[in-house]
């Protein structure tokens, strides 16, 4: 039953995202906005909790259902969290999809990302790479986010494989980029010689500053997250891998799927893999240009 | 035999040995009378019997069996009822509720029963003529009416010790006389009552036995009828009390220092005039509730008036805040020295010099000069305490009103206003006070003195203004007024 | 009747009302489509999320009105779902026992602050703070960051009797706050709650057994805040660390916005109650607003104030009938 | 040197002293490798980092004296970012220039705090925790959820006349530090701020200018908050809207680990900066520790308290000396 009824007055979709904190989702709503423009007749509401508190997102979420838009797209906190919420809005006739953070149990659509356990592996393999299979690392992540631990267990999942590597310690910076660079700073006094941190969220590299410690001759950088200043970072040294994602296709590739799905046409393959964009000192030129025709409107 | 018996009570705050050795009965039925300077010890020997301070040593025996109090439920168990000195109201409960606070009436299933303990109030305050409603909070209550709320508590529970720590300060005849009128009731009933008190008139009139305590120790019981006040006077003070000291009348024809002219602030006071010349001390009398207080308060910028005018020295006034006043040369002791005072957090130094530095709108301060000025005004009021880095709730009741009465004669004012400003001091200190007013008279100061003990203000004031209902009714000359004729303007019952 | 406009609660009866009202014409919807915010489901959904804050805003008022504050409810809340979550899921104890684990932890959690501040007598900002860090991290460790997940287990759109699970929530707070508002108003606990907070030495002194009440508010803030958090464990089916953080100041709020006043002696449970529920229609509503997203901490920062300042021009205005 | 002993800082200065000893000997290095702990760098590390606490810890000390509590300055410290960021990075302002626009912001929002709590007469609770709302609020929409990179135009490592940016932030720490101590404990003013905490209405009628001295408290916390904005805005290269959340309690609690009081009228600057110095020494040590920032939070808790109680205990020693 799910978009019967062809679309006349204008179509609501909700855009939600994990948190309003985190700089990136501010270009899931740009895309989103772009691509509503695009196709007409489409009004993008972007609602999130401010801080990542999957208890409000959960709310948001229910009142959307509750005044009946026509079509939800969320980046799920916590996938078993959402999961029952999920379902209570396809029973009740409103598409969702999921974008960047899926909730796989659920009765979603679609859902438009990639995993981030499978994220979290390629950072393992990264940062195995550089060391050539030997020496100390060290995680940067935030207690309690669900995608950050998935991205975390990814990590060190394929970080075992290499016996040669030792996690000397995972921080938790507790949602606080500035606990983050801190951290950084004192670990790199406790830790000298360390081989290479690994942050599986974007703190670290959204500000300079925070990296002056580590000297990239003897500690590599890999983070998630790929939006400026990160780049410049990865052009002046300091970081050897980032880990991108379709940060405006999350928006504009949701909204493209619920405008379609309203209209009757439900994706072929329910799982749409974005892939990651692995940004090294290599592709990094490349990345660039892509990403302004991306922020420019292209 | 004895009801009540002290057996050598000890009690040492810190340093200060409050009380050593105390030792007195007190036999069933009778009204005895516990008096000493400020500071001997009275409240902190009517606390121990309350079960709120412990005693070092020694013990205190209700009917030859000791009592080992830890809380004061236990002294209301075994029937102590209590007046304390300091004020302990619940502002944000209503009177009702503040005289049956911990004792509440209460009905079926333990539900308080409002309705009960309202007639109960409603009775009690009658009893004692006491114009307000059981239902208004108790924040809206004027200071000398808390002060017999306070007494009404006691009196809610049938106790069979009633004891009073200076339960009349802020009292005047009229309150004072219905107060003993329902002490006599309760004695008749068979209660037996401990009376502290600096107004030995009062001690006089109400107590058969007067038991005299100074710096901690026990000088002895009289029989009321065996002893004069002079002769307590001297047991308190332990010397010959110290002279009134003359000055010369003053100057007749001098501009006023302070002139209020049709001053009002309804509901309060209205269209008041008084003149104050130099050197002259003018008695403000009144019952409570005549608008003394308010009145004051206006006058010294704390608020505003509707109507009227100031002169300060000639030159017209109208001042917006305290500072400002101070500034003139006003300066203000209020009513109620916890409340309006004192600083608690700020040892005798600070307290003693703030209003001399407001006064001289200073900007850094000289610790040094600060110490001086304190030790200075110490020494003169006789304050007793350890030094002047003490803090003053480590302070008798009356060693606090003399802080608060030093730290404004530091500010050398022309104008003194005081509102009941030996409200619980001794008899020395009272005279003490006195001369020290009569000295900066003699100088040149004009006094505006408020005060609810008449026998103070017929001793103290060249001219005696009395006020009721917010009005001016009458004035007469200090030398020579007599009671009679000051109370039949006073109250209500008259003109 | 005449009690009624003349109780305290009044004031944020009317301001409740007012809020609702503003909404429903500010959000009517265009033609063709029906209204989306006064319909049921949107006021169970309000009653539902309001019920958090609720349920621990009700202890949060009798601790503020017993002259202290507690900053801890947040994050007993979330150890209450960690605990719940634990006994239900790892260790398969049934839903009742689990839950009463996740109470008697809040109880507990209660008792150690208050033996802090009334014992060891600490200042009751410190020593729940220092509190709250202690519970949340120790829902941390038990978690390891993880979660339980008890939805698993529960039936999935459940109904006790036919009442929706989603109805727990209110209904708990309602009967709740009827409870302590009745316990607070007309039985001496309440009456001695008020008086240790309006002045603790007079209440001392009156032989009010002081220790002993303080401590009751204090285990009461903990226990209630348990409750809070059983219900979040059951509702949302889950148990994690992070679950209302930083909660405590909305819980705080709520209890003031409804009349508690932070110097003590003064306050009222229904209000608390009420103030959650303001707050509550102020979320729900703003997600409706398209937009509002970024202006969601602006607003609700205007709105604490101005309720607060409508609030004491109201209560003047009865202080003058 | 009496004095010293006497002097209310005492203990916690030498609770200070015992943190760092405990963690010298705690964390002493295997041999071959040398300490981390006892370095110059990791010193300078921690007065970095402890400073955006420290700086805005004086402000939060002197409104706690003043008898008041403050709960914006941890988004005030946001706002200030975003302000100083916007004009230095968007509007391509000198950085002195951004920088005085970010503490003229500051101290306008601590104006508005003294304005809604002296002339509007609301409870400082309540106002300053909307007014918290306002500043994060308008720190987000100034940003859209996004964030200015400083970084980008500052010098890479910086030095000013010789000496690392790094210590920017312990120099104005230290140096408010000492005007402000000097103010509050030899001057009228300070002296004021102690009597209006102690005793408002006493202050009052002893003439001293209650309002003026309230206000400028709230003022000297915004703008102190604010200095520790613009420190941040340049340690951190960032200006975010999220920034600094939840300080506030971090901030308060070094205030009364400081000796502050929130019943008012007690209370020391210096204390507020030794208190802001214990937990960054606790956080840096944490960090040394592998697996210790799982536990932060609770450690921290547990210090919290620990530390209050043993000054408590000092203070009694001192008291019989
Ligand atoms: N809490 C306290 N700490 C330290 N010293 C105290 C304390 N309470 C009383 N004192 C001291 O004990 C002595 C007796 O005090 P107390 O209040 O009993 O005197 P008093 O006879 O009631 O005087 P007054 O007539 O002024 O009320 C005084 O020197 C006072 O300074
Ligand atoms: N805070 C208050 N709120 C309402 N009414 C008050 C307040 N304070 C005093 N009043 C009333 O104002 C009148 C004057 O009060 P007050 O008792 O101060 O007069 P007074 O002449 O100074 O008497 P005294 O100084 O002996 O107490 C009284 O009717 C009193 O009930
Ligand atoms: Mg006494
Ligand atoms: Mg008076």
């Amino acid at each position: 039953e799910v978009g019967k009824e062809p679309a006349k007055r204008t179509l609501r979709f909700a855009l939600i995202p994990k948190a309003l904190d985190i700089p990136v989702f501010g270009y899931a709503n740009v895309g989103a906005q772009r691509k509503a423009r695009q196709i007409g007749g489409v009004e993008v509401i972007y609602h999130g909790p401010e801080r990542a508190d999957e208890l409000k997102q959960k709310e948001i979420l229910e009142s959307f259902i509750a005044q009946k838009v026509d079509g939800i797209a969320i980046s799920v906190l916590n996938a078993d969290f959402l999961t029952s919420t999920i379902d209570r809005a396809i029973a009740a006739g409103i598409p969702v999809v999921t974008w960047d953070s899926d909730a796989p149990k659920s009765k979603r659509i679609a859902f438009y990302g990639v995993d981030d356990y499978k994220s979290g592996q390629i950072m393992g393999e990264e940062a195995a790479r550089l060391l050539n299979g030997k020496g100390t690392i060290a995680f940067l992540t935030s207690a309690g986010a669900n995608n950050l631990q998935r991205r975390l267990d990814g990590a060190k999942d394929a970080l075992a494989k290499f016996p040669g590597i030792k996690i000397v310690d995972t921080f938790d910076i507790q949602e606080d980029s500035v606990k983050c660079a801190q951290f950084i700073a004192t670990g790199t006094n406790r830790y000298p010689n360390l081989g290479a941190w690994i942050s599986v969220g974007g703190w670290p590299v959204f500000t300079a500053n925070a990296l002056t410690p580590v000297d990239p001759k003897k500690t590599k950088f890999i983070s998630f997250d790929t939006n400026p200043p990160a780049p410049d970072l990865l052009k002046a040294g300091k970081v050897q891998v980032l880990l991108g994602q379709k940060y405006f296709g999350w928006g504009s590739e949701s909204v493209r799927l619920l405008h379609e799905i309203v209209n009757g046409k439900r994706p072929a393959n329910p799982i749409i893999d974005s892939g990651v964009d692995v940004v090294t000192a290599d592709n990094v030129e490349a990345y660039l240009k892509m990403w302004k025709t991306m922020e420019g409107g292209g | 035999m004895a009801l009540l018996e002290f057996h050598d009570v000890h009690k040492s705050f810190g340093a200060v040995r409050a009380l050593r050795g105390v030792s007195f009965a007190v036999t069933a039925g009778e009204a005895h009378a516990c008096i000493g300077e400020n500071g001997a010890g009275k409240s902190t020997l009517l606390k121990i019997l309350a079960g709120i301070v412990r005693p070092d040593r020694g013990e205190v025996r209700l009917n030859g069996e000791p009592l080992h109090f830890n809380r004061p439920r236990e002294a209301l168990a075994r029937g102590i009822g209590m007046v304390f000195q300091e004020r302990l109201a619940f502002p944000n409960l209503t009177v009702a509720a503040n005289i049956f606070a911990g004792r509440e009436i209460v009905g079926r299933g333990g539900r308080l029963d409002e309705a009960a303990m309202r007639a109960r109030t409603r009775a009690l305050l009658d009893d004692l003529h006491l114009p307000i409603a059981p239902d208004v909070r108790m924040e809206h209550v004027s200071a000398a009416h808390a002060q017999l709320v306070q007494v009404a508590r006691a009196l809610a529970f049938d106790c069979r010790v009633l004891v009073l720590d200076e339960p009349t300060t802020s009292l005047t005849d009229g309150e004072v006389d219905q107060l003993f009128r329902v002490l006599g009731k309760l004695r008749a009933a068979g209660v037996t009552l401990l009376f502290v008190s600096h107004r030995l008139p009062e001690v006089f009139r109400l107590c058969d036995q007067i038991t005299v305590l100074r710096d901690g120790a026990c000088v002895g019981t009289f029989a009321r009828a065996g002893t004069t006040p002079d002769a307590m006077v001297r047991a308190m003070v332990g010397r010959e009390p110290p002279e009134r000291r003359a000055r010369p009348a003053a100057a007749a024809g001098a501009a006023p220092a302070l002139a209020i002219r049709r001053l009002s602030r309804r509901p309060w006071f209205q269209d008041v005039s008084i003149d104050v010349r130099p050197g002259e001390i003018v008695g403000l009398f009144g019952l409570v509730g005549s608008g003394r207080t308010e009145l004051l308060e206006t006058v010294f910028g704390l608020a505003r008036a509707e109507a009227g005018t100031l002169a300060v020295g000639g030159t017209p006034a109208s001042f917006r805040s305290a500072r400002e006043a101070a500034r003139a040369g006003l300066a203000f002791v209020p009513e109620d020295r916890q409340r309006l005072g004192l600083f608690f957090n700020l040892n005798l130094r600070h307290n003693l010099a703030l209003p001399r530095a407001v006064k001289r709108g200073a900007i850094r301060l000289d610790e040094r000069e600060e110490a001086g000025l304190a030790q200075a005004q110490i020494d003169r009021l006789s304050i007793r305490a350890t030094s002047i880095a003490q803090m003053p709730d480590a302070l008798s009741g009356g060693n606090q009103q003399k802080l608060v009465v030093g730290k404004w004669l530091a500010t050398d004012p022309t104008v003194l206003l005081l509102d009941e400003p030996t409200k619980g001091v001794d008899v020395g200190a009272k005279f003490e006070i006195h001369n020290i007013i009569r000295g900066n008279a003699a100088r040149g100061m004009a006094c505006l003195i408020v005060s609810s003990d008449l026998p103070e203000v017929l001793a103290i004031a060249d001219r005696i203004v009395v006020m009721r209902e917010g009005r001016v009714r009458g004035e007469l000359p200090g030398a020579g007024a007599t009671e009679e004729a000051v109370m039949s303007l006073a109250a209500h019952s008259a003109s | 009747m005449k009690r009624f406009w003349h109780a305290r609660e009044f004031s944020t009866v009317a301001i409740l009302v007012a809020e609702v009202l503003f909404f429903t014409w500010y959000l009517w919807p265009e033609a063709g489509r029906d209204h989306s915010f006064v319909t049921k489901e949107n006021f169970l959904l309000i009653f539902k999320y309001s019920s958090i804050y609720g349920i621990a805003a009700i202890g949060a008022a009798i601790v503020i009105i017993s002259g202290g504050v507690d900053l801890s409810p947040g994050a007993v809340i979330a150890l209450t779902t960690v605990v719940t979550g634990y006994c239900f899921v790892q260790l398969g104890w049934p839903l009742w026992a689990s839950a009463s684990a996740g109470i008697a932890v809040g109880a507990l959690a209660g008792l150690v602050s208050a033996w802090l501040i009334v014992r060891v007598g600490l200042p009751a900002f410190i020593a729940t703070l220092g509190v709250m860090g202690i519970w949340r991290g120790t829902a941390f460790i038990v978690t390891q960051a993880r979660f339980f997940d008890l939805s698993a287990q529960l039936p999935a759109n459940w109904h006790v009797v036919g009442v929706s699970i989603d109805w727990l929530g209110p209904i708990v707070m309602i009967g709740l706050a009827g409870v302590f508002q009745i316990l607070t108003t007309q039985y001496q606990w309440g009456r001695g709650v008020f008086a240790v907070g309006g002045n603790e030495t007079a209440a001392l002194f009156s032989g009010i057994p002081v220790n002993r009440i303080k401590t009751s508010a204090y285990v009461l803030s903990g226990l209630l805040a348990a409750v809070s958090g059983v219900v979040l464990a059951i509702v949302q089916g889950q148990g994690k660390a992070d679950l209302a953080t930083g909660y405590e100041l909305d819980i705080i709020a709520s209890a003031v916005v409804g009349g508690a006043s932070l110097a003590g002696g003064r306050g009222s449970v229904a209000g608390a109650v009420l103030g959650a529920l303001i707050f509550g229609v102020l979320r729900n509503a703003l997600v409706q607003i398209p937009g509002a997203t970024f202006y969601d901490r602006l607003i609700v920062g205007v709105v604490v104030i101005v309720i607060v300042v409508m609030d004491q021009l109201l209560l003047r205005r009865q202080a003058k009938l």
